[in-house]
């Protein structure tokens, strides 16, 4: 595709922020912050199909988890709703050998790493505890202790330079998400000044979502949040959330410095939950309809829709086949859900230790004899 | 007013007063404003007391206990919600090098009037963090006074007491029985409430002594009940307090009974049930038929929603550990 | 006397600090910092004199700490040296309704305030954990848990707003000690965003010695740490710390400006710590002769009288009566550190609890019991 | 080569022997470099191995153990050393929410083979906070491992062990011992060394049982001494691991002596001693001659250092309660 007729930017737009696709669908062909850096991107028509079908994609998995749990058939859901710009841009902008730290709430990201979306669904059913192979997948288990992930993934980045795989373009490079909440936390701000301390080749991906639950963000700050990276000497930027185009450019070049040796971003992702903070809360406690209303307007796939439009990049055809292959694939995570079977009860006393231990088997050993004596009373 | 109450609504009940009678008292925590908090503990409570008194908290544990410290140091009650028991580490070190230590360390100039509440146990099919049941951490720390309610009545005074002691108190709430109901006299003057840190009977028997607190009394009565049938009369004591254990009364249960089981979610390893099990043996020595044995959560970290049935002390287990004692 | 001949400051100078006072003692008339505020004292012969006084005694008395600890009369000391100025000019700017929350170095604070020099000995001697009512001075028990102190001081300022305290001149303010090491905990920085996010009465004043022990300022920050506060929203100021007329005149306006209902401000004082960490330290291993040499040549003290000397404020008789009176000070204060009487060791059982506990009362028993056991036994 | 040398040079020594073992082995905590730590015990490392196998970190100690698990992740071997026993506290979140349920969490994907040092106990007349013995903290929590050393060949071998085991491992160092001496033999292999989670009869004995470990050992093994003049051979115990217990090794000993005391400086509620008592009662009760005692620190937070001979535990406390042992 040719660029887009948008404006070329000169610095950070009234919004505040980067952004390269308005809510309207215009393309804006590049910002220029204050400190000199350009953002853009140059994506082949395929590439940005590519993107809108991730957006419906992530968006889908979602609201079918959304249902799955009204349904009973999950514990809890965390859903991303109206944050699928901000994961699906910045999850695309790591190259296959970054490494992400999630919080609980980015089945997108994860979802663009390529993972089998049912992965976190072992948690959320209340089967399993969420576990997979960080490793194998270059994607961290979710972790639920506010801010926790962020000193493991600043730890991993400083592991990355004492590896020397940074200072080259095919250097290695480490995301961590955390929510506005989040920056509260002492481990957050920690993470930061280690960072910066050793130079760690990390980008601090904070997905503004404006709640903490029923909190909004003046409970957390009376600044930007892309602010806190000054105090700790590195590079804070705030991007439009709800634009997968910006949140792709400036975590792509975050990223990118990272891996070159530059050091750390903060990257504070304007974006809002549209839905409750969880399956378990009600936002209608604590905030009003009108301002949902709002962001409605700001929707991170309808506007990549109307420029897909615009651009002719494609049609109702598309649309409709993106709508129905993300329809085709919730159903089959519904019935792999579904058929995921409970544990073992036994289960539980596995993989306390790596070495074991001679007191959880006595316990295991007892507890299995406890459960025989149960066998055939009729019990 | 005497009224059928949930065991959460009697908390909320229970800090309404508290805000009532004491313009010192305040609310501290994570979305206890307009939310109310996750278990809609605070409910109502700003909306009638204001955002000075009832206030929202930027989202950090240590944060909400050391500035609640700072508080206290001002002359104000600070009560402080923690979310879920799984969040209340990131305060620890708030709570265990400076919460506990103020008093003594300042000859007793200090004192720090703060209670912490947090929501504790399983049994809620919630997801890792949300189910722990850490007293012995606090139990263990000297400074410290830790108590829990397992009714409606007592989480009722229990709070209010907390709240006008001048000891640091953690308030375990036991999250599973939040929903459960009993019926609460709302004017009744909390001096004659149940004292605070004694223990109470709360079934008479002869055979053996179970003791439990929190979320298990309910499984430890549900057992006597049980084990009635096959003719055995259990005495069930609700601890209340954790630190200090109330050991008079215990001490008197058991060398009458003979017997003891001690019942809690926590994993058993240094455990309530390990210091319970070691003062018994040493106050009721020639007394003891069996050892005192334990039903607790196994060592390894809390598990999944889907196994935490097997993990939580049940009446089938309370019931067997009341076998194996009578067949020592 | 006359305004001071120095040159007047329009920006932070050279040093990238505020400074009224040069090593050499030429009086800077008063230095705009680029926010437009304008540091400045207007002090009387006699305060400057005043202002000497305490620098010569706060060094005095250390000195005679340290060497009580030599001589096995205390167990360990926190000496201040170096950083006389920074906390006689702050401790002087508070007003008598202020609050201050200590670490374990503001020895030279805690002697401003009016407050018996002998109070922490306790402390450093091991007879007591150094306990006071803070309420009655004004002036929170040593903190030896590093920032933790911070959070307190945050407490108590919010605790000023929700009294009506604060919004007038006589209004109340909290000024918070921590050092350069400090920043790095996690509770230093929750301390920030609470202040930020409550607008609390308090001033937090780094004293940036340079060294956490053995590690130097690079091991906490790449930036320099008066740049934090920008992140959390509020003002950050850098001043030399060798400077008692800079350390009074920023500290003065940020306690007004707080207990005006301006909220939090951020002071780094520059200025190094010329001792050990404490008489357990053993500097030779990490820092080199020559840096410290070279701090000498910033003393605080000889700047104040270099100055008083030259604006004839101060004549030698001046100066030799207040190093004596500094001395019997000090004299005084080491026989009644000799005096002070070991606790009776049942004593370590008070003060557990407010309330006292049952089981803490039985161990007391236990404990007199057993103890009587050896009476006579001539054991 | 064999050596007499300190405690504190043996776990140098040790430390030393693992950079060169394993190039993924990093030191990390606040002053460990060109210090060599507040206690030296990392004394030439950083000049020997560099800046990058030996860290000075910002004072911080979540982030000294965040990262480390971040490192680990990496697959390093982190080796943390917190300053003293009262600063772990900042820490404990990451240590017991995430250092301890990882392996858990991620049904064994990810092993955390990280060691946290730390120097703990009383009796060197250090100010608040110095003198802490946090053990029990560790040892409720399932997904640790507690271990303890007492002398310089088990600080020697325990530490290499505790870094080339795949558990996450407090590795608890008795701070006023590190200046006794002992021979250690510097080449023997690690394979020969006495095993990691091992208890060790230290001193045989017939007539009762003496559990002690870290700093309490030398005061075990002194009063065993001391009773012999009086006739009475006691057998003293030393745990060395604190989680999991090698109850084996005790179970076989109480039933032969009949009697149990055990010594810790931490407070005794809920303290080791708790567990000890616990469990050797449920599996010696026909074999007790009286209750497992305990001699322990007070319910109270750790006094000024000019009260801290009468806190610690000693040889006449420790005599006592075998006399009280003996008398019941
Ligand atoms: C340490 C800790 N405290 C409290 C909680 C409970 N909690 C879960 S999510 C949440 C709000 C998080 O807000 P934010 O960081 O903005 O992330 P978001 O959920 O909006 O994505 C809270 C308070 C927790 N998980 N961890
Ligand atoms: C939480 C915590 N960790 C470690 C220590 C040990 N310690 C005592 S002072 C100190 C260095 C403090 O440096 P800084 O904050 O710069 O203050 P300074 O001593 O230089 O005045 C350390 C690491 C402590 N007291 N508290
Ligand atoms: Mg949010
Ligand atoms: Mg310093």
């Amino acid at each position: 595709m040719a660029k887009g007729e948008g404006t070329t930017g000169t610095d950070i737009p009234a919004g505040g922020f980067v952004q390269l696709l308005t809510p309207d669908g215009d393309r804006i062909d590049s910002v220029t912050t204050a400190d000199g850096t350009t953002y853009t991107v140059d994506f082949t028509d395929e590439e940005y199909r590519d993107l809108y079908r991730d957006l419906v994609t992530v968006r889908r998995l979602d609201a079918e988890a959304t249902s799955l749990q009204r349904q009973g058939e999950l514990g809890i859901w965390a859903s991303l709703l109206g944050q699928e710009a901000a994961q699906v841009g910045s999850g695309r902008a790591m190259r296959p050998q970054d490494m992400g730290f999630p919080t609980y709430r980015e089945h997108g990201v994860l979802y663009t790493r390529g993972i089998d979306p049912i992965m976190p669904f072992g948690l959320f059913r209340g089967v399993d505890q969420g576990g997979w192979d960080p490793n194998e997948f270059k994607f961290n288990s979710y972790t639920i202790v506010i801010g926790s992930q962020t000193l493991h993934a600043t730890g991993y980045a400083m592991g990355i330079t004492m590896d020397g795989r940074t200072g080259s373009a095919d250097g290695e490079a480490v995301i961590a998400y955390f929510g506005d909440g989040a920056t509260s936390q002492g481990e957050v701000n920690e993470a930061f000044v280690w960072s910066g301390v050793f130079n760690a080749p990390i980008v601090f991906f904070c997905q503004n979502n404006q709640y903490a639950i029923s909190e909004p963000l003046e409970r957390q700050t009376r600044v930007p949040l892309y602010l806190r990276a000054g105090g700790y000497g590195f590079p804070g930027v705030r991007v439009d959330g709800n634009d997968v185009l910006a949140s792709y450019a400036v975590t792509r070049t975050a990223l990118d410095n990272a891996r070159n040796g530059q050091g750390p971003t903060l990257i504070e992702a304007y974006t809002y939950r549209m839905g409750a903070h969880t399956s378990s809360d009600d936002p209608t406690r604590y905030r009003i309809a009108s301002e949902v209303e709002s962001w409605k307007a700001k929707d991170p796939i309808s506007r990549l829709r109307a420029f897909l439009t615009r651009q002719q990049v494609a049609g109702e055809d598309f649309f409709t086949e993106t709508d129905e292959a993300a329809t085709a694939l919730a159903l089959g995570l519904r019935e792999r859900v579904l058929a995921m079977p409970d544990p073992e009860p036994v289960r539980l006393f596995d993989n306390a230790y790596p070495n074991g231990s001679p007191e959880v088997d006595e316990q295991r050993r007892e507890f299995l004899a406890y459960q025989a004596s149960f066998e055939g009373s009729g019990h | 007013m005497t009224e059928t109450i949930t065991l959460g609504k009697a908390v909320n009940h229970g800090l309404r007063r508290a805000l009532e009678n004491d313009p010192k008292v305040v609310i501290m925590g994570e979305d206890v404003g307009k939310l109310g908090g996750v278990f809609r503990i605070t409910d109502g409570l700003q909306k009638d007391f204001g955002e000075d008194r009832v206030i929202d908290t930027p989202l950090a544990e240590a944060g909400i206990v050391g500035t609640a410290v700072g508080l206290a140091i001002r002359g104000y009650r600070p009560v402080c919600e923690i979310q879920f028991d799984g969040f209340v580490f990131p305060a620890y070190n708030q709570i265990v090098a400076q919460v506990a230590k103020m008093h003594y360390r300042s000859n007793g100039a200090v004192r720090l009037p703060l209670v912490i509440r947090i929501p504790y146990g399983g049994g809620i099919g919630a997801v890792e963090h949300h189910s722990e049941s850490p007293e012995a951490y606090f139990a263990h720390t000297p400074g410290l006074k830790v108590v829990t309610c397992a009714d409606p009545v007592d989480a009722y005074s229990m709070i209010q007491q907390s709240i006008t002691s001048d000891d640091p108190i953690i308030f375990l709430e036991p999250k599973r029985r939040y929903w459960e109901k009993g019926t609460v006299d709302l004017d009744a003057p909390l001096a004659d409430a149940f004292p605070l840190h004694a223990a109470r009977v709360t079934r008479p028997g002869t055979d053996a002594t179970i003791l439990a607190y929190g979320p298990m009394v309910r499984v430890a009565l549900d057992a006597a009940t049980a084990a009635a049938e096959d003719g055995r009369d259990l005495e069930v004591i609700d601890l209340r307090t954790l630190s200090p254990v109330d050991y008079p009364v215990i001490v008197e249960s058991v060398r009458r009974t003979g017997r003891a089981v001690v019942v809690h979610e926590a994993p058993g390893n240094l455990g309530m049930g390990a210091e319970l099990a070691a003062r018994i043996t040493e106050q009721c020595f020639y007394h003891l038929e069996a050892p005192v044995l334990r039903v607790t959560g196994y060592d390894v970290p809390y598990p999944a929603a889907r196994l935490e049935e097997e993990y939580l002390p049940d009446l089938d287990r309370v019931l067997d550990a009341v076998d194996r004692a009578f067949g020592w």
